[in-house]
């Protein structure tokens, strides 16, 4: 399931529908992205946040299904935030439910990681002496080709 | 002399979007042509529109999936040019 | 903060008292592991979970430690039940807040490995042809050993 | 002649606890002993106390840290021997 919305969304419910997902789930792992108070420069007061309308659900649900090829998932839940956001605010959230808790973890982790470089989203920080969009980052990359080495 | 036989509709996205003054456009171009034909004739405004020639980092999607500057677009192709991601 | 209590625990409650670490949380990552439908045996009704109060504190303050000094962690929270449990029940949650995902990702699967192996809990499933004690995993010990493996 | 001069207090858990029909007894033991002289008088019990000094996978924590059949223990110690651990 992959939303994106203008709207907070509510942690909680995301939470009881991945533990809901049948009797054979063991394993619920979330993440969570907040917007916090750094970025590339200082005094950041808040992000406002563009993305693909159309590209970006196509590529979130592609990488749902390249986690479900390979690892055992039985749900996994995607929201991801637009528009403007402020110090403190969730932005995105990758949960995933398994029968197995190492499955669970590495199919949220991988998703957030590919998503972070490959799912059409743009963040431009908003601050006190000028606006300006955020450049992609080479950690991101490198953490997200890390699961191109792997074999799981 | 060109054939104008297709129409594409191009997308600009975030600091590209801001910097061209523009988020979309219907544009005419000739038959087989490439993404890297598309850049060569925006580049040619002039202006904020050079960028787009440029070694700056440039991505392209077509059809809503990621392409190459040597992907060949057919009529009513939707094309969009935006700047490396950095969502999540 | 750890906790082993016989009662359910709010997960909402832990996801939001993590997300409030601080101003530069930019990353909450959460496991929860649930009593599932099989087990060494099918059948499986419930569980009783046994542990040994006192040296489980210690154990898990001291994973928590091992995570601090490897990772950026702003805040840990990790609660497990003892006692009777039935189908579909949380039994653990391990909740990680961080600057970074990659620290939160890290030290919640690290906390979450070692305690499987490491912390004195017991797991006795209960079924109708009879009750048994769960024999430990050597894919759960291998999954603990990687984490000496790795450099972060 | 034994000097018994310590006392450990000894705790049992999970599988072990419920076949040995106890979960804790204070334990006289030599100065000096070794966690592994304790298992030896143990199982010397007989019955259901030679699963001490069998191949079995037994773990021992002393104070409530993981310890070793080698461990030399102290007046006041609290010995523990439980099955491997299956939480989580």
């Amino acid at each position: 399931m992959v939303i994106i919305q203008t709207n907070d969304f509510d942690h909680a419910a995301q939470y009881q529908a991945l533990r809901a997902a049948g009797p054979t789930t063991g394993a619920v792992a979330t993440f969570t992205g907040l917007v916090r108070d750094f970025g590339d420069q200082s005094q950041v007061s808040g992000l406002f946040l563009e993305h693909y309308p159309g590209m970006t659900e196509r590529v979130i649900e592609d990488l749902i299904r390249q986690a479900s090829q390979r690892w055992d998932v039985q749900a996994v839940r995607v929201i991801h935030r637009v528009g403007e956001l402020a110090l403190g605010d969730q932005i995105v959230f990758v949960g995933v439910s398994s029968a197995h808790r190492g499955d669970a973890f590495a199919a949220c982790q991988f998703i957030m990681d590919a998503l972070k470089t490959t799912a059409p989203f743009w963040k431009k920080e908003l601050a006190a002496d000028g606006d300006h969009w955020v450049e992609q980052k080479d950690s991101d990359l490198e953490q997200a080709q890390q699961w191109q080495d792997d074999t799981p | 002399m060109t054939n104008h036989a297709s129409t594409v509709t191009v997308k600009y996205f975030a600091r590209l979007r801001e910097h061209l003054g523009i988020d979309t456009e219907q544009l005419a171009i000739a038959e087989q042509s490439r993404v890297s034909d598309v850049l060569a004739t925006l580049s040619r405004r002039g202006g904020p529109w050079q960028e787009l020639d440029s070694d700056r980092p440039l991505l392209v999607a077509v059809n809503q999936a990621m392409a190459k500057t040597s992907t060949t677009l057919a009529d009513g192709d939707e094309v969009a040019f935006f700047p490396p991601v950095t969502g999540g």
